[in-house]
């Protein structure tokens, strides 16, 4: 373990509070006493591990990237970034077994595309095309969930229908299922957080708290939602907790995977704070120059989680240059695919607005959707002619 | 398969209940104090020794998070019964209810379901103290998404539980709270019947006007007419049983008949469900019209002390006048 | 003491909180990134720069604690202004509003009392992801207790505002986020204006049809006025205002003369404003109505997708096809 | 401190929890190294205080029979006793200044009592004829709350606006302010009490959660909502937080006053866990057989908190025969009183139900009443009529 003197928003709170790190920022394994259990963990892990850790996390960024490029061509209506998380999104998502589910809140496009979520539909919400965009079930990942917080009960629910379904220390490492939810440091000051960590606790659900404190909720610094590291929190309902450096890939993996071994035998729930660094604005319609400062910004630009992973693999003889050219080769195309997808998305018929209302007929949207109908045919020419 | 037995209201909602747990294993019933206590109303008494902890849940007491993890629960492929202890009790669960339960499917265009029903006993009339006899009904279906219903009999309570567990859709069931110690026969068993979540039924036959109810005032409507009948005026009693949709075609069949209308719920009638049948009635039968709608409802003011509730609840006196005031036009 | 300049309707409401906050030093702002940010919508920008973060807080972010918060400040004698960043985060609140801050007066027999303003930018048009273009009015107005209030002109928003602010009661201050950066002249300073958060405002005059209209809709049918008065039908428009209560004799006066009624606002339909209008006008104006109420507003679904927004809106050609419908009885 | 062996359905964690006691079961002083600060305080109270406390005490149980045989009449509609919880609630009361503010939930009758209440004002609304039934403002103490856990956020927005009056420091006694709200263990799982923790430890506002953990919600045990125990829960926010014997009523004015005294001086909140039993039915409707034992019930009236106060003034000489004879006449007295002022309270008359909706008119309530007079103006002999 060590202390992190970040700089950040809660500097004191950082400077007193132990912080798993596995790699420090110069790309340096960190070996100490504490994190001798989770060394392991991330012992058995392969160059070729490293290597498909830090593809995710470059095509994230490339995502972020090509995503807001998207916006400011007027393609996307918003979006939000989540350059900077990419080490705690993509390792804590490498941790998943199949099973697991995972219900995100709306900026874990690095959790997502380690789950297989497609990228183009990733971006149908943040287009105004859909308030969804994919299947749930195809990669047991929940959509996302705007109204801050309130998923949290969700993946505590859906933990208590794994128990219910006995696939809860089982043993068997392909039947064992838990969730992930993910959400930020504003979010734990919202009542259902902290009735999820009651009800996950009271239960011993299977569902791990993966908070990601990014040190921001838009403008406002993390001491404007508590007095005290955010990871103390869980404690308090009972619920083991960690405060992991969210920009350690390998720390956030180890920590990930520990929680989840516990979730899967029965253990029950953990909460983890995965200290990070919003890098960019809260979504393009921000303007964080209102309320940090460069200072701050910089430092955390030279603590870029994607360049601690690039330092280690070439600390660790990991780094190829022929790979890296390949990547980036990679990354282009898949921007490509990506620019080409989210442009080709139109609009959905005006008529689906009354689909999936309900699962069988209501009379109320039957009447309007009729309405709506011949409204629409009979005004087809009208308008011109008005 | 089927037998009939005289039960209350409250226990024909239990059997109910218990059919839809026998039947479906998914079925699960959620809520505060619903195991041992068998809850404040004896709704669930005897479920959770019959179908075990993980099926009859005794929660923490949080409405958001009894709503929240039973979104979840269904999301996993379960079919929760949540209750709420007490209708004033439900606004804590609002926000799960109002931005999750009824937008998860059209958010996912139909992907995913939550099948999950949330029992609310309502209404006055019980001598209660604050947050115990209101009739928030109308602050959930204006929310589309949402099907909202409440039986005025045992007989339906019955129906109107196991449809409501068995539609792919979340449903509100309010149940009159008032009525829960009336008893009438029921017949239990048999297939759960088509129909009863969105249609209204003719609970007596009339000519010369219209009394609409649901839940807790179809039995003032009733009485209402029996006194009309003694003073020669036929009145017709609808009771809609569904306020999310609501059955307009009946309503309008009937009104469009007896060219008079009288509604008659509890909530107060500013923005109630009084209000949608006025404007609907009023749009359908516009030139059947005789008089305008009237609406016998709560006033607008919080639910009052119990000393004075029967002053503030429609009663069968004020149905009476209603009707007067519509037969003078 | 006063002048007038032009304002945006979003600037409009940020002077209005200004003088309020000038003038009574128990007014303060509270709410999530209203301080260094100016709020997302800039509606408070540079108040915390001129009036400190005592009285100008960046709160946590859990609306509850803020509504919760707001009335304990209350109580103590303060006037606290609660802004909410978009409609549908409002839930979370729901039960303080309902519960807690609509019946404090009547709980205590008016013995406290509870001032608080909560804001909501609201509405649709915006090109906004889901949750961000909601219409919830009339899931605040069926609860008495509360006044529900929302402008339609930047001079109506900077008046109503400080009178809000004024008032002893509850205020829901509706703002139409579609409309903030609509500009007009305001006559700033002088006294509060009277009688702004309960009677309902004339846009225009006319004769054969009125169209009813509150917030984002004013403009609305305005322009559908317009092309009407293109076409020789001459349309009158009363911008209600306060929602709860509504300015009923207002609106009937001017229905019992020009015969025909079309309400139109952007929350669905079902159990909207647009029923209790419909409700009240054709009572009121039973032999005047030569035509039912029409209503045109949202419809019974979530609110869509933003690329389906404008087919959901009512939009001036709706208006239309409504007067239309009106005319043709 | 010493370890109670509570035999409550939570005793695994009582059993390895500390309980700040200063009286034993039995009436004698506790004396040991932790408590030193707090027996300090008690220290300055002279017999005449304890007696005091007695008084309150038993006229508050005096308070709960009376009320509750009322019920039992058709008197009231219901009622809610605090039978067990007299030690918690006259203790903590003690320790209050008179410019402090009481947020209460719906039993805390020992704490109205000490703070003046009139008794019959206390009932109006267990009566059905009132939803309030005093004036907050006369003695500082608001008006009971019946949805649990909602008025822990007026408390602390109450106690925010003590803030910004400069009431906090000053330093001086007579004027420095604070607020103690009253909740039961299930509300510990409420969204608004959790938010409540929030925004105080982010404002460090003066008040203290004073939470009676009478280890039913209902007919809920404490496990039903926590796996630690309770007053864990205020340090994941990071309010100190501290667990007392609730049925010591010496332990309790003691936290209560350290408590108040940090919020005094500007330290801010604090969160107390009074570990005490609720001996009686959750309501006159409750039937609590039905879900606890009588064992449990046997095991806690043995440590009956009014018996508690006894055996201590008796051991250390403040017993006085006269004493408590006139005591018991007073009580009787007070008793008398009570059922003559609550049999003579009336109904309010119907139109009030009109009043005070709103400050200033409201055309919506105007034209109801205005129709509810006319109606009962015109039906007043009409129903013979008919
Ligand atoms: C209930 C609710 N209130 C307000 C908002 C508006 N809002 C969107 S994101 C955000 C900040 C969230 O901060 P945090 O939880 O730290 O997550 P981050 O965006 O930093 O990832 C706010 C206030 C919302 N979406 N939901
Ligand atoms: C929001 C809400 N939900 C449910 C209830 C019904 N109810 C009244 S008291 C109670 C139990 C409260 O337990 P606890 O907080 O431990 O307080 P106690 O009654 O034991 O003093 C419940 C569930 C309520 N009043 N408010
Ligand atoms: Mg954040
Ligand atoms: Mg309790």
């Amino acid at each position: 373990m060590k202390i992190d003197a970040t700089g950040g928003n809660d500097v004191a709170a950082a400077d007193v509070t132990p912080l798993v790190q596995l790699v420090a920022p110069d790309g340096s394994r960190v070996v100490d006493d504490a994190g001798a259990g989770l060394r392991e963990r991330v012992a058995r892990l392969t160059t070729a591990d490293l290597r498909a850790m830090y593809r995710d996390m470059v095509l994230t960024r490339r995502f972020d990237d090509e995503a807001t490029a998207l916006q400011r061509q007027g393609e996307l209506a918003l979006y939000a970034q989540s350059r900077g998380q990419e080490a705690a999104q993509v390792g804590s998502a490498h941790a998943l077994a199949p099973q697991d589910y995972v219900f995100p809140s709306y900026r874990e496009h690095g959790v997502l595309h380690v789950r297989g979520v497609d990228p183009v539909d990733r971006l149908r919400l943040y287009r105004g095309e859909d308030h969804g965009g994919w299947d749930p079930n195809e990669h047991n990942v929940h959509l996302y969930t705007l109204v801050i917080g309130s998923h949290a009960l969700h993946a505590t629910g859906y933990a208590m229908g794994i128990q219910r379904d006995g696939l809860v220390g089982t043993g068997d490492a392909g039947r064992d299922a838990a969730v992930v939810t993910y959400f930020g440091d504003g979010a734990t000051s919202q009542g259902d957080v902290n009735e999820a960590l009651v009800f996950a606790a009271v239960n011993n659900a299977p569902v791990v708290f993966f908070c990601q404190n990014n040190q921001w909720a838009i403008s406002e610094p993390t001491t404007k939602q508590s007095r005290v590291p955010i990871y103390k929190r869980g404690e308090g309902f009972g619920v083991p907790s960690v405060r992991v450096d969210g920009n350690d890939v390998l720390a956030c993996y180890a920590v990930a995977a520990e929680a989840l071994e516990r979730a899967h035998s029965g253990g029950g729930p953990t909460f983890v704070e995965a200290y990070t660094y919003r890098m960019g604005a809260h979504t393009t319609s921000d303007d964080p120059s209102r309320y940090r400062d460069r200072a701050e910004e910089e430092h955390w630009r030279r603590r870029d989680p994607v360049e601690r992973l690039e330092a280690l693999l070439r600390a660790e003889d990991g780094w190829d240059e022929t790979w890296a050219a390949d990547l980036q080769a990679e990354a282009d195309a898949y921007g490509e695919r990506l620019r080409d997808g989210v442009r080709a998305l139109g609009a959905p018929p005006a008529e689906t607005m009354f689909d999936h209302v309900y699962g069988t007929e209501h009379a109320q949207v039957a009447a309007e959707q009729k309405w709506f109908r011949e409204y629409e045919a009979a005004t087809a020419g009208e308008e011109v002619a008005r | 398969m089927s037998s009939t037995q005289t039960l209350t209201f409250a226990r024909a909602i239990t059997e109910g209940l218990r059919a839809s747990l026998e039947s479906d294993d998914k079925v699960m019933l959620m809520g505060e104090d619903i195991g041992r206590l068998g809850g404040v109303f004896r709704v669930t008494d005897g479920l959770q020794k019959d179908f075990g902890e993980a099926r009859v849940v005794d929660t923490p007491l949080a409405e958001s998070g009894i709503l929240g993890t039973a979104i979840g629960l269904a999301l996993r492929g379960y079919r929760p019964v949540c209750e709420i202890q007490f209708d004033g009790f439900v606004f804590p669960a609002y926000d799960q209810i109002t931005t999750q339960l009824a937008k998860m499917r059209y958010r996912s265009r139909g992907r995913v379901e939550v099948p999950v029903v949330i029992r609310i006993p309502y209404g006055g009339g019980i001598g209660a103290v604050e947050h115990h006899s209101e009739s928030p009904e109308a602050l959930f279906a204006h929310t589309a998404g949402l099907r909202v219903v409440s039986p005025a009999t045992p007989q339906d309570a019955y129906d109107m539980m196991r449809a409501a567990i068995a539609s792919p859709d979340p449903v509100l069931f309010f149940e009159p709270k008032g009525r829960y110690w009336s008893k009438a026969d029921v017949a239990l068993g048999g297939p759960v019947p088509d129909g009863v979540l969105d249609s209204a039924r003719v609970a007596r036959t009339g000519d010369d006007v219209t009394l609409v109810a649901y839940g807790p005032t179809v039995a003032t409507a009733l009485k209402a007419a029996d006194a009309l009948a003694a003073e020669g005026t036929s009145a017709e009693v609808v009771d809609l049983r569904a306020i999310s949709p609501i059955d307009v075609t009946a309503v309008a069949e009937s009104v469009c008949r007896t060219g008079r209308c009288v509604v008659v719920h509890e909530a107060p009638s500013f923005l109630g469900v009084g209000a949608e049948i006025a404007a609907r009635v009023s749009d359908e039968c516009f030139y059947a019209l005789e008089a305008p709608v009237q609406r016998v409802a709560g006033f607008h003011a919080p639910y009052p002390v119990a000393k004075l509730e029967h002053e503030y609840l429609p009663s069968v006196d004020r149905v009476l006048d209603a009707v007067d005031r519509a037969l003078a036009y």
